[in-house]
């Protein structure tokens, strides 16, 4: 919780000591608690999309189950790769700021602010890629002719043209050098031109899921941003200079809130990309 | 026990303007000093004047309403002002007033000075809560003078995301609120825990912070889901993410259930500060240590987390599927018997005392007799088959307002008369109080009975136009409101009055034991001069009424 | 609730320190422990993926449910320090999700009851595309 | 002082007691006829209700006049004055707690039992019921009948078990039939049952409980239960009127019974939509300055295409008619227009 007062109050002798708080054990220990409480209310914010999540997937399986299939689970995976990236370097600023290294605190906040930026960064090519091909929600759901073959292709601007290419193995080049075996983006591909063979086997509806994808990964989204504006406040204190001295309650606080941002996405990414 | 006093008469603090003693009020001049205050008690003053301007606005329209429901047909307004009418006053009085009434404006001054505390763990988000709080109070304004929505405070779905009216205005209004809301009750769960005195136990707290504890704890787990549920309801009027809207494959009583995992609990945020401050008052008013502590702070918690296991009972009728109607049911019922354990502790607590029937007592006994008959309605609502029948009719209306009025505003009313001489360090007129306290009895019994009978009759409620059948008791209905607002205005002209000509008041004018009247009326800036020293909040026998202070002091204490 | 009788907070382990000018009784997580995490969850990553391979029909999703699960354990025990701090800070975590599971779980059951009076793919706003 | 308001305040209180206590007994001898509670129990399942309905009442009244009388009790003998010393007692009794916690909880089981279990009457209704499809929309109730016809009101046999699908075209509403003790929303996209057996012969009112905007009040409609054998000769007579009757008579009958009537004046008052006085022949100005020829092709799609041409001064509200009404329908409704001469 940011708008916790651990600045110092001017009159005070112990620095970062507010004056309605007894010793600095209290004030930490109040602190805390009062985080853990403020991500109480970010899972509850979340389990209400949760909760729309399973009705929808429990009264619609057939939509979810082929609707995933637009999703790059690369793409998914690398950005899950990087927020478990992005935990480790911001645990490790928490263990630095108690150990007052200020130098390699800053370092590690930096990267964290960059994992958070790739975690953007790749989701906009997701989401321009779903833009381009009209798989968008409500009214919106206009997929392009034969969406199927080219959905593997969602990464496009990271690949040389797919149209040439054979469905599905559009997704592999993003990671690999050579277009062929990757195994779910075939699986997917194989799946979907059967599919776009005959129109019958397309489920009504479809756009519920993309309803609900962009509104869940779109809430995470700007919780990540927040995380990014957070860490990068707490950047600049520490080159000011304000965690030299032991004191790193905001340190602490803003690294549970960039886990609960990932532990969020932990379950994101199963239940959106993996269905099966 | 108030040996860190300085010694009394002139009292610390007892004078509102100069008189000597600094106090909360006195101790930095301007606006600007409280617009930026992070004392606890200025900005429960300053939640105290926004809540009561928003029951003003609230109480204007409901005003209003019944000035339109006196005859059948048009008298002042359309349909759809009054289908915007209804909308704002539940908005307004629910999310505005009643929520934040008592935890943030009486709350947030007493609890830190009932724990012996200094402050509230975090003063910063205290003052952050209540800035959220203008923040969605203005945009409910911006919305009512921009075309306000007409679905009602529920916001039904698919009505609210067809119809053409600003509810995304007013629905990002409660969204922001909800901020408010959560923060406080955050702020007072940490200040619980962390910033009791040592002596000050578990059980050596005032029943009215176990009532602010069960409270917050409901703040903290169901206002996100309201968030949620009001984010998706804007997203879908906003771009058609159709995740409600039946039209385009969504489904409307998910919303309902969205909804009331609020707007359930959300009832119990409202009453249950209110039985706190009725537990604080019974017991020195009737100069009898409170019956059966425990069970009435058990009880707090145990409502609180049964608040989570209801929400289903507004939905019987919605097309719910009859499994769940019967586990909403059943569990329903088990809500009461906390609720009934109360009452019960109360009346106990009564039993061979010597009752002073002042002011805030007279709004106690209202409270037993009102929420008597608004909780044993509830019966009527909780058990099916006649729920199928009153569901949505005035029957709910009646009981819900005997409820949230005839419970939280009349304990709102108590605690504010108890705590006024702490507050502003300055006496209300006696005699007008009780007078007042009567006619608002009447006025509300006259103005909302009425509204059981022509409920179980059939009368559906958020009608505009009705059958002639219903016209003797909306007449009476009306009749009753007037009266009601005529009680107000008393209330408002001898409380502002008493800020400036009301007799100073002592630390203690009522004998309480709890700490915050082991301090200055006001209160000094640190709220205690010295260390206080937390003993039993309900036993009174170390307290001597003194004729010189016209208050009470401790008996070891030279006069 | 013992929680709030304080000081003598999260006994100091393995790479236990602490920062005196503060006198604060913290925890200070080693590397090994760090990186030992990291790995996990990069592991845990790798198998929800594979088991997307694996057709196990509704199983499926327990399997990945359950791993991510676990992943979400080891971030809240070690990252977010759970381990180490006052039990009650837990038990606030645990009752946010047994909130939620309430939550869900009642939902799902009563919209899984009344599915029969639905129309099938009733979405007159939505004109089927293609 | 005190005592004078109590003086005030007790009679006025124990007064409102006696009431309901005396309306309580006096709908005790429960005949099928309205108490003062309540209206007049006109199906077989009222009756069920209203027993749960007097059993809750008799407890909260005991529970009541439990809690108001011990407390007027303490107030009148405790009161404090001149020298009246609160005497020692307990401050707490587990045994006297844990009953009244037991005793309401046992109370409120049986409460709930007895309840759930006319609910299951009313809920589950037998094999041969008489089914009537129900569709709500933006104000109006309408009925349609096994033989396809449709109706503004809801024509029963008596003593017939009749079987509601109710569903609805725009928003969520609720039929409710207070003298039946019935009440189920329409939820658009699906369909909601209820059952009832009429047995009081005449009108019953049905209104609209779930809020649904500017008309909610006015969505009203009546139950009509027929004397045995006169419900088939009403319907065999109503059936297919547009054979029996000329188009433009059928038409003036469609327009009150599908709803138009709800928008559209025919004495030239302007209500939710434009008039139908004298609209037909004549140039309609419409939003944004330009007009259109009210001919019949401009009727036509005003009724299935009503966001195409909206006339000026007025809202998009109106919903569609594609599939609500047949061509011939919709011929008859303009039959009708044709003869609204100014």
């Amino acid at each position: 919780m940011t708008r916790a007062p651990e600045r110092p109050a001017a009159h005070d002798h112990v620095p970062h000591l507010a004056h309605h708080f007894r010793s600095l054990q209290q004030q930490y220990d109040a602190a805390k608690l009062g985080m853990w409480l403020f991500l109480v209310t970010e899972i509850l914010l979340f389990g209400g999309l949760f909760c729309a999540y399973a009705v929808y997937r429990s009264s619609h399986p057939e939509v979810f189950v082929y609707a995933h299939r637009f999703l790059d689970k690369t793409l998914g995976g690398l950005n899950t790769v990087i927020l478990i990236c992005s935990s480790l370097t911001m645990a490790w600023a928490v263990r630095a700021a108690q150990l007052r290294n200020r130098r390699q605190l800053a370092l590690l906040l930096a990267a964290t602010f960059i994992c958070a930026c790739g975690f953007l960064g790749i989701k906009t090519v997701e989401y321009h890629a779903k833009w381009k091909h009209g798989l968008l929600w409500g009214q919106r759901y206009q997929p392009v002719e034969h969406t199927a073959d080219q959905a593997p292709a969602d990464n496009a601007p990271l690949a040389p043209a797919p149209t040439a290419v054979p469905p599905g193995a559009g997704a592999d080049r993003s990671l690999l050098p050579a277009p062929g075996k990757a195994p779910a983006g075939l699986a997917a591909g194989e799946a979907l031109t059967a599919r776009s063979h005959d129109p019958g086997n397309v489920p009504r509806n479809v756009h519920l899921f993309f309803g609900i994808y962009f509104v869940m990964t779109g809430l995470h989204g700007l919780h990540v941003i927040a995380g990014m504006v957070l860490i990068g406040w707490l950047f600049v204190r520490t080159l000011r200079g304000e965690f030299g001295d032991g004191y790193f309650t905001p340190v602490d606080l803003g690294g549970l809130y960039w886990h609960l941002v990932d532990l969020i996405w932990i379950f994101l990414f199963p239940l959106l990309y993996l269905i099966h | 026990m108030t040996a860190h006093q300085p010694a009394p008469a002139p009292h610390p603090g007892a004078s509102l303007h100069g008189g000597g003693a600094v106090n909360y009020l006195n101790a930095a001049p301007g606006l600007r000093s409280w617009l930026t205050t992070l004392d606890h008690k200025r900005i429960g003053i300053m939640y105290l004047i926004s809540i009561l301007a928003s029951f003003l606005l609230g109480g204007v329209f409901a005003m209003l309403i019944r000035t339109e429901l006196l005859t059948p047909g048009r008298t002042i307004m359309s349909a759809q002002q009054y289908n915007q009418m209804f909308t704002l006053h539940g908005a307004i009085m629910i999310f505005l007033f009643i929520v934040p009434g008592i935890p943030a404006a009486l709350g947030n001054f007493v609890l830190p000075l009932m724990l012996g505390a200094k402050d509230v763990a975090f003063p910063r988000l205290n003052l952050a809560s209540w800035y959220f709080w203008l923040a969605g109070a203005l945009c409910l304004l911006f919305s009512l003078l921009f075309g306000a929505a007409d679905t009602g405070w529920t916001f039904y779905t698919p009505y609210s995301t067809t119809t053409n009216t600003h509810v995304v205005a007013t629905t990002l209004g409660v969204f922001i609120l909800g901020f408010s809301s959560v923060f406080t009750g955050l702020n007072f769960i940490v200040t619980i825990h962390k910033l009791r005195p040592k002596s000050m136990t578990w059980f050596r707290m005032p029943l009215m912070v176990w009532a602010l504890y069960a409270t917050a704890i409901i703040q903290v787990l169901a206002t996100p889901v309201l968030a949620v549920t009001l984010l998706l309801l804007i997203v879908e009027r906003t771009m058609g993410v159709g995740i409600f809207d039946p039209a385009l494959g969504g489904d409307p009583v998910l919303f309902q259930h969205f909804f009331w995992f609020y707007s359930h609990p959300a009832v119990y945020i409202m009453i249950l500060p209110a039985m706190g401050v009725i537990s604080e008052i019974i017991s020195p008013f009737s100069r009898k240590h409170i019956f059966g502590y425990k069970a009435i702070a058990y009880s707090s918690v145990a409502i609180a987390g049964l608040s989570f296991l209801v929400w289903g009972h507004h939905m019987f009728t919605s097309g719910q599927s009859p499994l769940a109607n019967m586990i909403f049911s059943a569990l329903t019922f088990a809500v009461a018997i906390p609720s009934a354990v109360k009452v019960f502790n109360w009346l106990a607590t009564m039993y061979k005392g010597s009752l002073r029937l002042d002011t805030p007592m007279l709004y106690v006994l209202s409270f037993l007799f009102l929420f008597g008959i608004g909780g044993l309605t509830g019966l009527f609502l909780g058990s099916l088959a006649t729920d199928i029948h009153l569901h949505d009719t005035y029957f709910v209306v009646a009981h819900f307002h005997y409820v949230m009025v005839g419970g939280t505003l009349i304990a709102f009313l108590a605690g504010l008369h108890y705590w006024w001489p702490k507050m502003f360090g300055r006496m209300y007129s006696e005699k007008w109080g009780r007078i007042s306290a009567l006619l608002v009895f009447v006025g509300f019994n006259l103005t909302f009975f009425p509204q059981f009978v022509m409920g179980s009759q059939g009368m559906p409620r958020r009608y505009y136009n009705y059958l002639e059948r219903y016209r003797v008791y909306h007449e009476m209905s009306t009749a009753g409101a007037y009266l009601m607002a005529i009680a107000f205005m008393i209330i408002a002209v001898y409380l502002a009055h008493s800020l400036v000509k009301g007799r100073l008041a002592p630390a203690n004018p009522w004998g309480s034991a709890t700490l915050e009247w082991e301090t200055g009326s006001p209160p000094p800036v640190e709220n205690f001069l010295g260390e206080p020293q937390p003993g039993d909040p309900y036993d009174f026998s170390a307290l001597v009424y003194d004729p010189a202070l016209q208050g009470y002091r401790d008996a070891k204490e030279q006069a | 609730m013992s929680d709030t009788h304080a000081a003598a907070a999260a006994p100091g382990s393995a790479g236990a320190g602490h920062a005196e000018s503060t006198g604060l009784q913290v925890h200070i997580v080693s590397p090994r422990v760090l990186l030992g995490v990291w790995g996990a969850l990069l592991l845990g990553t790798a198998l929800t993926y594979a088991a997307t391979w694996i057709d196990l029909g509704a199983g499926n999703l327990w399997l990945a449910m359950a791993i991510a699960t676990a992943k979400a354990v080891c971030v809240a025990l070690f990252f977010m320090h759970l381990k180490w701090d006052r039990p009650f800070l837990g038990f606030v975590f645990l009752i946010a999700i047994l909130c939620v599971f309430l939550f869900v779980g009642i939902a799902l059951l009563d919209t899984q009851a009344y599915r029969p009076d639905l129309i099938p793919d009733y979405a007159p706003g939505i004109t089927p595309p293609g | 002082m005190t005592l004078r308001l109590f003086g005030t305040a007790l009679p006025a209180l124990l007064g409102l007691v006696a009431l309901i206590a005396g309306a309580g007994r006096a709908a005790a001898q429960s005949s099928t006829g309205p108490t003062f509670w309540m209206p007049v129990q006109g199906s077989t399942g009222a009756a069920g209700v209203d027993s749960v309905f007097y059993f809750i009442l008799w407890i909260a009244l005991f529970f009541f006049a439990l809690i108001v009388g011990v407390m007027v009790l303490f107030v009148l003998r405790y009161r404090s004055r001149p020298g009246r010393e609160p005497e020692p007692s307990q401050t707490h009794n587990h045994l006297l707690e844990l009953t009244w916690t037991l005793i309401p909880a046992a109370l409120t089981v049986v409460i709930f039992g007895f309840g759930f279990r006319k609910f299951l009457d009313l809920s589950t209704s037998p094999a041969n019921a008489y089914e009537i499809l129900v569709t709500g929309q933006k104000w109006k109730w309408l009925f349609t009948y096994p033989s396809g016809y449709v109706d503004d009101n809801l024509h029963v046999a008596i003593d017939t078990p009749v079987q509601l699908l109710i569903t609805s075209e725009d928003v969520i509403h609720s039929l409710y039939i207070p003298d039946f003790r019935v009440k189920k929303d329409a939820v658009p996209g699906r369909y909601s049952k209820v059952w009832f057996r009429a047995t009081v012969p005449g009108e019953h009112q049905i209104f609209c409980a779930e809020y649904c905007g500017t008309g909610h009040s006015d969505m009203l409609a009546q139950v009509v239960v027929h004397p045995p054998g006169e419900f088939e000769q009403w319907l065999a007579t109503n059936a297919d009127l547009l054979d029996k009757l000329p188009p433009a008579e059928a038409g003036a009958r469609l327009y009150a019974q599908r709803g138009c009537s709800q928008c559209h004046s025919v004495d030239g008052a302007a209500s939710v939509g434009p008039t139908f006085q004298g609209v037909f022949g004549h140039l309609v100005p419409l939003k944004g300055g330009s007009s259109a020829p009210a001919d019949e092709n401009y009727l036509r799609e005003s009724i299935l295409e009503p966001q195409a041409k909206i006339v000026a001064g007025f809202e998009p509200v109106m919903p569609t008619y594609k599939g609500r009404l047949s061509d011939r329908e919709i011929t008859a409704i303009i039959e009708y227009i044709k003869t609204l001469a100014p």
